[in-house]
């Protein structure tokens, strides 16, 4: 069973993770976009792990949905709503349990996620996040190891697209042979699942 | 790439404080990033509020004043701004009974976080109206793209709306004025080098001497295609063939010339010069014309050319008072 | 260095066409290179008189209009114009009885020009009258120089002299008026990268990353001194801090924190942020800011800060109506 | 005798020789100037010769007093009101003689340099046209080839020289090390004699 304090686990990984690659986010943000990915992810992070030691929420849904009430209200661009409204709606499917099991949590993921398809309108092979939120939510029933494999590899496989949604769509064909910031980010999202739970 | 910043995480706080002290006309709070018009909110008066990344200055703050903007949001350095500075913006700028009109520009960030702030907004009881820009030429196949963006045309969409806001014309009115106003708009931008953002502190592409990118946008991204360099008369022959392929102005043209920021007024004017030059052939009449820095791309080296056709009740509010630190005029 | 441009040899005819396009208001003459207010000669009224080399935009010629000069005669770039420009801006704005003001920069080649010019002028039974602009506190020991430069002050004299000449005040009374603006001004200057000259086509001077030069000059010449990079803050000590020590302001002043061209607002509005904080700290009371390009070096990044001390007179002419391209409010 | 097709010829040379050189004079012009020398140069003496052309003027006084007034009406700059005052004021000394000797040249050039020293204030040593022009009118009734060797080598002595007017004076002592760019356009027009001359 997962308690709040695993998924506060879970976005103090996140936010140090996304320290450590938040030069390379911007990077993989520069040619296709804006040069402002990673930045743009630290401060929310920070502002989300400085707001659960100051609220201390006590249910995993708690933690989730002011995570993502704060990451909306501190990271703007494309990626504040999206992420934030992932990481609500996430929550919001927890409802008010003390701990949830790994199933439950994947479902209420998918939630989140199938929220993030509806409020962006990116489908899978768009290359965007989705493309490494869809497959690791998908592997997510083999474990939290599977699903970051899965994710990392959407990553990846984001290179070879050519953008649908968001700046690296105006590009058009020149968008081909960069991975997508987005995507990368969702992976280390994912990755910090398994750090969370000490794998 | 050297800047003249203090550190990269408080570029955006300390323009503001220096807006601040140079503009006591406008209300600049820092804190929670909005600046509004120090007469807001006007009792009958539909709210106009804008926003968007920092970096593309004198838009949006710079528009803010009578005859035009009642509040601005600046995001982070091409970063849209947080729901919470639209829902603020609101509060402080709206006459309560009025509304308010979001001018958006059509970025994925920007469109989400507005809506976001127009749902805060409703809760507050405000009634809320929006006009989406997006005049670029340069996204062609918009059913495969977030669509097209907005540039120059959302200075004029800020003017003219702007104007009509303050004659005291009801929010339906204002938001159908700005959607005809943008959609009489279209834009073209080059760039001669890449802008440099504070958070990346290097180029954001690299363009070799020798080249240019053709149909860049506002965020340092690369344009649709890399040419070898051209002249300012060629560049004026696409530029404005770009925008003349995909409207043909039947009304004289309000004409921007826009420097991204880094291309000097020298150089702007003599650009200008092409400008005028191609639309004379091309038969198009011109009723006003803008030369200089006002929807900018950081330090970028580069222009865009922005058209809009205008009608005579077009023409009279573009014309109507100004009195912003970004266009002023009559007053 | 690339350049939005046809070729160098016809930069500053280029500009001026596109000027006389975006400003019908002017009378731009490109042939012969000089710019006049359309309602010139104005009868009774002083005609002041500007110019220098081109690269410097808005000035001058975007300082011509009502409340401002009566004409501007640009030059090649960063090379001063030749004295039959200004006997030809004088004969074209001069009421013959009122005579006419020339505002003249403080360079060899300026100076020599506009004494030239003078010449001709009162041939041709013209009154005329001189202000010097040497504001710029960077050249120090002006015994073993030509003298301190003229820079950002010439904006200050040629706005408040300008609003004395368009109240119909005597020749003698506004070249006086000139005159003290002048000496209660004071600039100084940093570069953080070289500008880039049509004719040489690449930097005027080499600065590594990671320095920047400290008391620059408008003409792309290198500063008086090389240092390692400095922030927003700093640069805003030493700057106001070079300026202060050179004059102890009794009155508010006037500032105006401007941008060599390269610069983005959104560094400058940060950097008056800086420069208000020590005005702050010195006790020097702020009665306006100006932030903006205003005298430039054509695509040099850097800025420059300009104090001008006003009293109650002053002040009135500072904020009494100005129209024209660069500069404009109340009307 | 010089006749006035010898100072047509010499005008026509110095043309050729500024036009060879205006990319050195304007790099000569960077690091202490403003990067416009050459091109200042190049269009004064454009105009000279197509002046000469059109109003074919008959004496050497003639030659050299419409040559001045074109520098004075197209060049600007600093150098446009001196080059233009030198010619000017040596064309003015030579009063409408047919033909004159070098010795009268020599002299009548004296009184061009002295004006350019009045209008300027430069003196000898201050890193200026002066330090090419006072060493060549002085050697000058040794002959053009004298003259020329003594502007060459005082544009050559002007690179240890703390500037003390023109634009390179704001720079104090970093102006030190640079050879000065009006006193070598000045050695071109002294070097341009020995052209016309033939020898
Ligand atoms: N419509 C969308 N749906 C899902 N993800 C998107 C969408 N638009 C953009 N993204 C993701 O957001 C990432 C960019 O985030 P960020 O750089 O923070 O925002 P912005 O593009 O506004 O600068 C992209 O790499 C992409 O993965
Ligand atoms: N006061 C002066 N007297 C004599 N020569 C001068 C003086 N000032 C400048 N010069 C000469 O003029 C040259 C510069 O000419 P130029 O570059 O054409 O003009 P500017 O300095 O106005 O750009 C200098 O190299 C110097 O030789
Ligand atoms: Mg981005
Ligand atoms: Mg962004
Ligand atoms: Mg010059
Ligand atoms: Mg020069």
């Amino acid at each position: 069973m997962l308690d709040a304090a695993f998924f506060r686990r879970w976005m103090t990984a996140t936010a140090a993770s996304v320290d450590r690659e938040a030069e390379r986010l911007t990077a993989l943000d520069s040619p296709i976009g804006d040069a402002d990915h990673g930045s743009n992810l630290q401060r929310g992070f920070h502002a989300v792990t400085a707001e659960l030691e100051k609220e201390d929420p006590q249910t995993p849904g708690a933690v989730l949905t002011l995570a993502g009430r704060h990451l909306i209200s501190t990271v703007g661009g494309a990626s504040g709503p999206l992420y934030g409204t992932l990481l609500r709606r996430t929550g919001k499917a927890l409802g008010d349990a003390g701990e949830v099991s790994e199933a439950e949590f994947a479902q209420a993921l998918r939630a989140g996620v199938d929220a993030v398809m509806t409020l962006g309108g990116a489908a899978p092979g768009d290359k965007t996040m989705i493309d490494s939120l869809v497959p690791a939510v998908d592997a997510l029933s083999d474990g939290f190891t599977a699903a970051r494999a899965a994710a990392e590899e959407g990553a990846l496989a984001t290179t070879p697209l050519q953008a649908r949604k968001g700046r690296a769509s105006y590009l058009g064909e020149r968008s081909i042979g960069h991975q997508d910031p987005g995507a990368t980010s969702s992976a280390l999202l994912i990755a910090a699942l398994t750090e969370a739970a000490g794998e | 790439m050297k800047m003249l910043i203090n550190v990269a995480e408080t570029v955006v706080a300390d323009a503001l404080r220096g807006m601040a002290a140079a503009h006591p006309e406008l209300v600049v709070d820092v804190d929670h990033r909005v600046i509004v018009r120090r007469d807001a909110p006007v009792e009958g008066k539909v709210a106009l509020i804008s926003g968007g990344g920092s970096g593309h200055e004198p838009l949006h703050g710079g528009f803010v004043g009578p005859g035009m903007l009642s509040a601005a949001c600046p995001g982070e350095v091409f970063t849209s701004p947080v729901p919470d500075q639209m829902a603020r913006a609101a509060a402080a700028a709206v006459d309560s009974g009025a509304g308010v009109l979001f001018i958006v520009k059509n970025y994925t960030g920007d469109v989400l976080n507005f809506d976001m702030a127009a749902e805060l907004a409703e809760d507050e009881g405000i009634q809320v109206a929006k006009v989406l820009v997006n005049d670029d030429v340069a996204v062609t196949d918009s059913l495969y793209t977030a669509g097209r963006r907005g540039t120059g045309a959302t200075l004029f969409v800020e003017k003219i709306a702007g104007a009509a806001a303050d004659e005291g014309q009801p929010l339906g009115q204002v938001e159908a004025i700005g959607r005809q106003v943008n959609e009489n708009s279209r834009s073209f931008g080059v760039a001669l080098s890449a802008c440099t953002t504070p958070a990346k502190g290097s180029p954001t592409f690299d363009l070799p001497p020798g080249e240019l990118e053709l149909g860049i946008g506002i965020h340092g991204e690369p344009g649709r295609e890399r040419r070898a360099m051209m002249t300012s008369g060629e560049i004026a022959d696409f530029s404005v063939g770009a925008i003349l392929d995909d409207m043909t102005p039947r009304n004289p043209v309000l004409v921007l010339v826009n420097s991204m920021g880094g291309t000097p007024l020298l150089e702007l004017y003599g650009f200008n010069a092409e400008v005028q030059r191609v639309l004379s052939e091309r038969g198009v009449a011109v009723a006003r014309t803008l030369v200089g820095n006002y929807v900018t791309s950081l330090d970028m080296a580069g222009a865009s050319v922005t058209l809009c056709q205008v009608d005579e009740e077009l023409l009279r509010l573009w014309d109507a008072p100004v009195k912003t630190p970004g266009l002023r005029w009559g007053m």
